[in-house]
């Protein structure tokens, strides 16, 4: 076995008086996988910004090739050859794709940059990662899949000895993954050391060569992959027996609570129409950039739109989410960063904000307000260290959770969740699934997009598929399968008869 | 370990302390500054003349702090004060000439500056939230054009309200009830109503959310043009108010009315603690914020210092300072 | 004894003489009495100055005022209650709405100001000659100055070509003169109405090459000009008086008063000379800053 | 594999296009306004004399330009150009009796005037960047800083060169090469490095990052604090430049000079499409800004309006309009 090339002895960390990682082991290799696994707030994140240099720990030490070392500044990680992609995206929204694949470490020709080179570079590095966009794009104007294949690409784009990545895949739909996954490969022949995780378990045993299992900021286990089933995995980080991941599945009613016709969205989506009824939950496939998240937004009134959206009998009035919301329809976006949470604020100011009127008026009740986050904070078993911190202070799967609370809260009739386990891990997972069920089950009607095939099969009666901005299918009962989804998703399966069982 | 971000949740909490008390030490020292200069200081004569005087670019201020709060910025207060100002006059003496020298008169020509006040900040709202155009370019343009149009009301020269009017008007600027002179308690008033405004009701808090990321904001559905609009069709209205303290004061409006009252006030805003990029704003800080201004102007008149010619530079270290005493280390932008 | 003297502050070049020559006769003054105390203030608007005088009253106790009112109506109520105080006022320049308020007024005569300057063109220029008027800040003082400027040239068949403000700006006045030239192929005349415009005005014309061409009056009798008339400049043939130092006289007429020497009340009108390369001499003073 | 993605660049190219155009077309239309107002517009004097005086502001906001791509903002430059040109005086001045009428005191002149900008923008950047305090209340602070000392070294009135100094210097601004004055020149020149080094270089690169978002540049290694502290020191380089131009012109300064540069500046700046958050600057669009707002002088001055008192109006109608040709629709903040 090789030396370990960066690990960590025996690490504590605190932020503030909280102390979150008491005391965390364990050792890169160069040309091993190795994956990192744990609830939400285990301390994952924090414990690969501490080995990239991102934070400093509080006791421990961090060994670089043996020897005890200190980053005074990511940089200096950097010039290591420790590369870390965040579970946060870290992309310049002003600047084109291949500006921020190269910011930092511009190539130049003598003093001037040199564009036609980077372009050329960052063109060559997407393609390898299959990504379609083009390097000239403003980031602000691609979609969060797109984002994170940048990351990606900006990460290989530097030589790496260690390359960290905090899940990566969240965001990624299994096509894309199979890409990255390819390029793991490449680095991992190459001797690169990969730290990685992911809440997806398959993911992890599939690519995975050793194990690290994360519980409450200690380590409880560590081994080679093989030593791990999917379950032990699952059992490690949560520390109990998961049942079934799936509820039974919820057969909805006949009363059409949401109407579509025809809506498009100028260059995204083209005449998509579909039908959502009483406490059904209905799944929307396809890949990423097939118009999901638009069709979506344009249903709940935050994109322009032609066509009719009803409720209920009553037409929404394009491009109004109010009027959504006060149908009872309401949205839950796949951009938590940038539409769904204020990071600065508090986790009380971000739960309420849909619903302020609803809470006092004119003056707003404070004691309301904690009562529904202590409401939110145990339903959705969001783990905060101190109710006062700033949501951005979260782990990522927290926010997530917040994120759900917090579109939940008026109690709608009709749920759109664009991703809404992104993150997520799988004991939370379990507990979403079964809220997701028990909605449809008091007689609300959800849509789930998903780009987790096992949960658009596990959680939807009938899924809808859309290719390149168009509905091209539906399938429904035992139709919901891996297979006949992926053929419809990639365009190449449109017929009827597709819908007919 | 330089690391910004490990620093930060310890940073943020003794950040947010000494945040807080920064502007409230400034103020205090600035008034031991003069309590030590001159035993006047603290008379009822000055305190009531320094609040009063501050009662303008406060009420404004107040204001100010949720167009800033919500991520906007309005340079065109001070022209639009004085246009407000000429308004009012021109209506008032139009109006004693038919109605005399009467209450309707003067409550008349309050309601006639709170309606040009509001209306003037709509039409920078609607302008910047209808139209799109940069609330910065917005606001120069129209304070461009009420400057104009006071010194074309006025002819270049100054509008006085008649005498006899002014007179009776006076008491607005001067009375008071019990020893507390009336602009004291509207500033006061409003101070209040805004703080409950910012941090205990929901536009207060849909102000905070829209200057901190608007597109969550608006995922929220929060009504992010009507509540921009409002900050500034808000400000408007308050601008009147102050023109109607304002106008008993002096009694006439002229191209030099209100002259930099936008920079006062917005320094006044920074000051107190919001945010200049928006996301935060507090109403109190503010109110710190103008009497810290305020002081400096007092307290430069308390003694002789070395020239006249230097109270600027000492101004603009003071409100330096007043400012690094809250901003803990972390670099800014 | 405290006197106070508020001023408006030097934001162009006859402000800034005020100030200095204020600066200086407090200075002197102090030494010469030495029981005297003197609080001098100077602002940019009405709004202020009415501020600064509350904080004489309240915080220093003066027991007179000098005062330049940066305007007059808004200055009048709140001088009046000074007054009314029984604190000695004293009101320079720019007088105030109501009569009647102030002990002593010491006084430059705007009207005879654009008077003196509006019929030097009429005696001197050609028939149809034409002209461009520079105007300062909008103010009263501007207003009072064109409206005697233009009763003037009442009757005349002088021709104005057009009439701007400078703002009393050296810069703005070359800009605004640059276009003129471009605009006008013929001008005789420039009444520039204040030796900071003038200069502005000289310069443009010059770097046009139409030097000779017009003739150009600027006001207040700035010490460049007075030597450019001195020497027989063509351009510069007159100017007329509005002399900043006259603070200084309020401000001493003012202590002499208070110090009860003896009683200076009334009217004190500085009346607004023509100079010419005769009397240039007398309005030449080498240590005048302006 | 999907179309979605193929469409996308069409419709950015089209919104990039309007807001590229949008000043030019204004700029465009106010050259044929000037035209058919007047056969001057277009002489060779008016044209020369119009980018002449632009250049102070000019190269001025090339500077801005930096500074706020970079989310930064400097109030300070207009009182900041009338100290360093008292500064520049009063050293030659004090240079000419020793050394007489000779090159090296215009070119140590010249030294003085960029090296008191440079030390001048470093103050702002030092304490922005290291003091951590608001860019907006720094420099409004040294602003007040700036021209407080000013008026205190001209003693409230005006520094002017020495006469015989004063022509010899002169040429520098009324002279040039080729028929094209040396201000023009050298105008033109700031412009275009200014350009090349907001595209072409990784210094450009990196105020657009840190205007951007700040974390992501640092975490990119991008060294914040170090650009952000040139851009400032930058400005006052520029500053200092400008002042090497304006002396010339009328030799002197005073406490009137350079009063609301900034406010023209930073609105040349937003003007030309660079966003006032930071994030994205255009130093050509910041050119077509400046000249927009001169060329509006320009043609009041040559055109007999309404009354000259209401030019303040039509400047800030002109401005709101410049700005609404070139944002589409949506609504900004
Ligand atoms: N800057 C911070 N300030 C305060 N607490 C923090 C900060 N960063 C992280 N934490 C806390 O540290 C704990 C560990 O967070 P971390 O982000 O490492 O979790 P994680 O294992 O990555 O979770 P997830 O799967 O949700 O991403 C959490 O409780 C989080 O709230
Ligand atoms: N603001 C925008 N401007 C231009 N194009 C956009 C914008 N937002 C998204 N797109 C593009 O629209 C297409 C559809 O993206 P969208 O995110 O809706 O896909 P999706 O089907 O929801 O898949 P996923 O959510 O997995 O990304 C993508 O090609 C994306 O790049
Ligand atoms: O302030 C005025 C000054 O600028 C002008 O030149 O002369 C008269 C003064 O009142
Ligand atoms: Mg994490
Ligand atoms: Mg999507």
């Amino acid at each position: 076995m090789t030396d370990p090339i960066l690990s960590l002895s025996d690490v504590h960390k605190s932020f503030g008086p909280i102390e979150v990682l008491h005391g965390v082991n364990f050792a890169l290799r160069p040309g091993e996988v190795h994956a990192l696994i744990g609830e939400n707030g285990a301390g994952k994140s924090t414990t690969m910004k501490i080995l990239a240099g991102y934070l400093s720990q509080t006791d421990g030490e961090v060994i670089f090739e043996g020897n005890p070392i200190r980053f005074d500044h990511s940089d200096e990680a950097e010039d290591l050859g420790i590369i870390m992609i965040h579970q946060e995206f870290n992309l310049a929204e002003h600047l084109a794709v291949d500006q921020n694949i190269f910011l930092g470490r511009e190539l130049k020709k003598g003093w001037r940059l040199d564009h036609g080179e980077m372009r050329r570079r960052s063109a060559e590095l997407l393609q390898r990662l299959d990504c379609r966009v083009d390097p000239a794009t403003q980031v602000n104007r691609i979609s969060v899949p797109d984002k994170q294949m940048v990351e990606i690409a900006k990460a290989l784009s530097r030589d790496a000895r260690v390359l960290i990545m905090d899940e990566p895949t969240a965001v990624l739909t299994e096509r894309e993954t199979e890409v990255l996954f390819e390029q793991i490969e490449r680095l991992r022949e190459q001797g690169v050391a990969i730290l990685y995780t992911s809440h997806k378990l398959s993911e992890v045993k599939r690519i995975a060569d050793r194990v690290t299992v994360l519980r409450d900021g200690t380590m409880v286990r560590s081994g080679m992959v093989e030593e791990f089933s999917e379950h032990d995995m699952a059992t490690a980080m949560v520390g109990r027996e998961l049942s079934d991941l799936f509820p039974p599945k919820a057969e909805g009613g006949a009363e059409t609570v949401l109407e579509v016709r025809n809506v498009s969205v100028p260059g995204m989506v083209e005449n998509a129409s579909l039908n959502l009824h009483r406490g059904e939950v209905l799944g929307i496939g396809g890949l990423v950039g097939s118009g999901r998240t638009e069709l979506a937004e344009a249903i709940a009134g935050l994109r322009p739109r032609d066509g009719e959206v009803t409720v209920k009998g009553t037409a929404l009035p394009p491009g109004d989410i109010s009027a959504a919301v006060k149908a009872g329809l309401v949205y839950l976006t796949e951009d938590r960063k940038g539409a769904g949470l204020l990071l600065e604020k508090t986790l009380r100011e971000n739960l309420t904000l849909p619903l302020l009127s609803e809470f006092g008026n004119p003056l707003i009740n404070r004691r309301k307000e904690e009562a529904a986050l202590s409401k939110a904070i145990e339903d959705f078993a969001i783990r905060a260290p101190d109710r006062g911190m700033a949501v951005g202070d979260l782990s990522g799967g927290n926010q997530q959770k917040l994120l759900l609370a917090k579109t939940l809260l008026s109690n709608p009739e009709i749920v759109i969740i664009d991703e809404p386990t992104r993150g997520i891990d799988i004991g939370t997972k379990q507990q979403i699934y079964q809220l997701i069920a028990d909605l449809a089950a008091e007689g609300r009607s959800i849509i789930v997009i998903s780009s987790e095939m096992p949960e658009l099969i596990g959680l939807a009666d009938r899924v809808v598929v859309m290719h390149s901005g168009e509905i091209t299918g539906e399938v429904s009962g035992a139709d919901v399968n891996e297979q006949r989804i992926v053929k419809l998703a990639m365009g190449m399966d449109a017929e009827p008869e597709g819908t007919a069982a | 370990m330089t690391d910004a971000t490990a620093k930060k949740p310890a940073a943020r909490r003794s950040s947010v302390n000494l945040q807080a008390i920064g502007p409230v030490v400034a103020l205090i020292v600035l008034v031991l500054i003069g309590i030590s200069l001159s035993d006047n200081f603290l008379s009822y004569a000055n305190v009531t003349n320094v609040l009063a005087r501050s009662a303008f670019i406060g009420i404004i201020a107040v204001g100010m702090t949720f167009v800033i709060t919500a991520g906007g910025l309005d340079l065109s207060v001070g022209s639009m004060a004085a246009f407000v100002a000429g308004v009012m006059i021109i209506a008032m003496n139009a109006m004693t000439e038919r109605m005399g020298v009467t209450l309707p008169v003067v409550l008349l020509g309050m309601l006639i500056a709170l309606f040009s006040g509001f209306a003037a900040g709509m039409i920078n709202g609607l302008l910047i939230t209808r139209a799109g155009i940069e609330a910065f370019i917005v606001t120069l343009g129209t304070m461009g054009i009420y400057r104009s149009l006071i010194t074309w009301l006025a002819d270049g020269g100054t509008l006085s309200i008649g005498y006899q009017m002014g007179e009776f008007y006076r008491p607005v600027y001067y009375g008071g009830i019990a020893g507390i002179s009336w602009p004291i308690i509207v500033f006061a008033l409003v101070a209040i109503i805004g703080e409950i405004a910012m941090r205990h009701t929901a536009f207060g808090r849909h102000c905070a959310a829209i200057g901190s990321n608007e597109k969550v904001a608006r995922y929220s559905s929060v009504a992010v043009l009507r509540v921009r609009l409002i900050t500034y069709a808000l400000l408007g209205l308050l601008v009147g108010l102050a023109v109607v303290m304002y106008v008993p004061r002096l009694g006439s409006a002229s191209s030099a009315t209100g002259l930099l009252w936008e920079l006062e006030a917005i320094a006044a805003v920074i000051i107190g603690g919001t945010l200049l990029k928006g996301g935060f704003g507090r109403v109190w800080g503010t109110v710190v914020g103008v009497l810290i201004l305020s002081l400096i102007g007092n307290i430069l008149n308390l003694t002789d210092f070395v020239s006249p010619y230097l109270n600027g530079a000492i101004q603009g270290v003071v409100i330096i300072l007043a400012v690094v005493l809250q901003r803990n280390t972390g670099p800014a932008r | 004894q405290t006197i106070g003297v508020s001023i408006p502050a030097a934001t162009h070049g006859w402000a800034g003489a005020l100030n200095y020559h204020a600066e200086r006769t407090v200075e002197r003054l102090e030494e010469t009495y030495p029981d005297m105390d003197f609080v001098l203030t100077t602002t940019s608007d009405p709004g202020t100055q009415v501020s600064d005088l509350e904080d004489m009253v309240a915080t220093r106790g003066i027991d007179a005022l000098v005062v330049l009112p940066f305007e007059s109506e808004p200055l009048t109520g709140p001088i009046q209650r000074i007054a009314e105080s029984g604190t000695w006022v004293t009101v320079v320049d720019r007088g105030l709405a109501q009569d009647g308020i102030e002990d002593l007024y010491v006084a430059g005569d705007n009207m005879s100001f654009g008077q003196t300057a509006g019929q030097y063109f009429v005696d001197n220029l050609d028939s149809g000659a034409k002209l461009v008027v520079m105007r300062g800040i909008p103010s009263t003082v501007d207003n009072e100055r064109v409206e005697g400027f233009e009763a003037a040239l009442e009757g005349s068949d002088l021709e104005v070509l057009a009439m701007d403000h400078a703002n009393w700006n050296r810069d703005n006045a070359f800009t605004l003169m640059q276009d003129y030239l471009s605009r006008f192929s013929e001008i005789d005349a420039v009444w520039a109405a204040d030796d900071d415009q003038a200069v502005g005005a000289l310069a443009a014309i010059e770097q046009a090459g139409r030097s000779g061409e017009m003739i150009v009056v600027g006001g207040a009798g700035m010490k460049e000009m007075v030597d450019r008339i001195r020497n027989g400049d063509e351009t510069v043939p007159v100017n007329v008086t509005y002399p900043p130092s006259m603070i200084s006289t309020a401000i001493e007429m003012t202590a002499v008063g208070a110090s009860g020497a003896a009683p200076m009340t009334g009217e004190f009108i500085i009346a607004s000379e023509l100079i010419t390369q005769d009397n240039a001499e007398d309005y030449y003073f080498e240590d005048s800053p302006y």
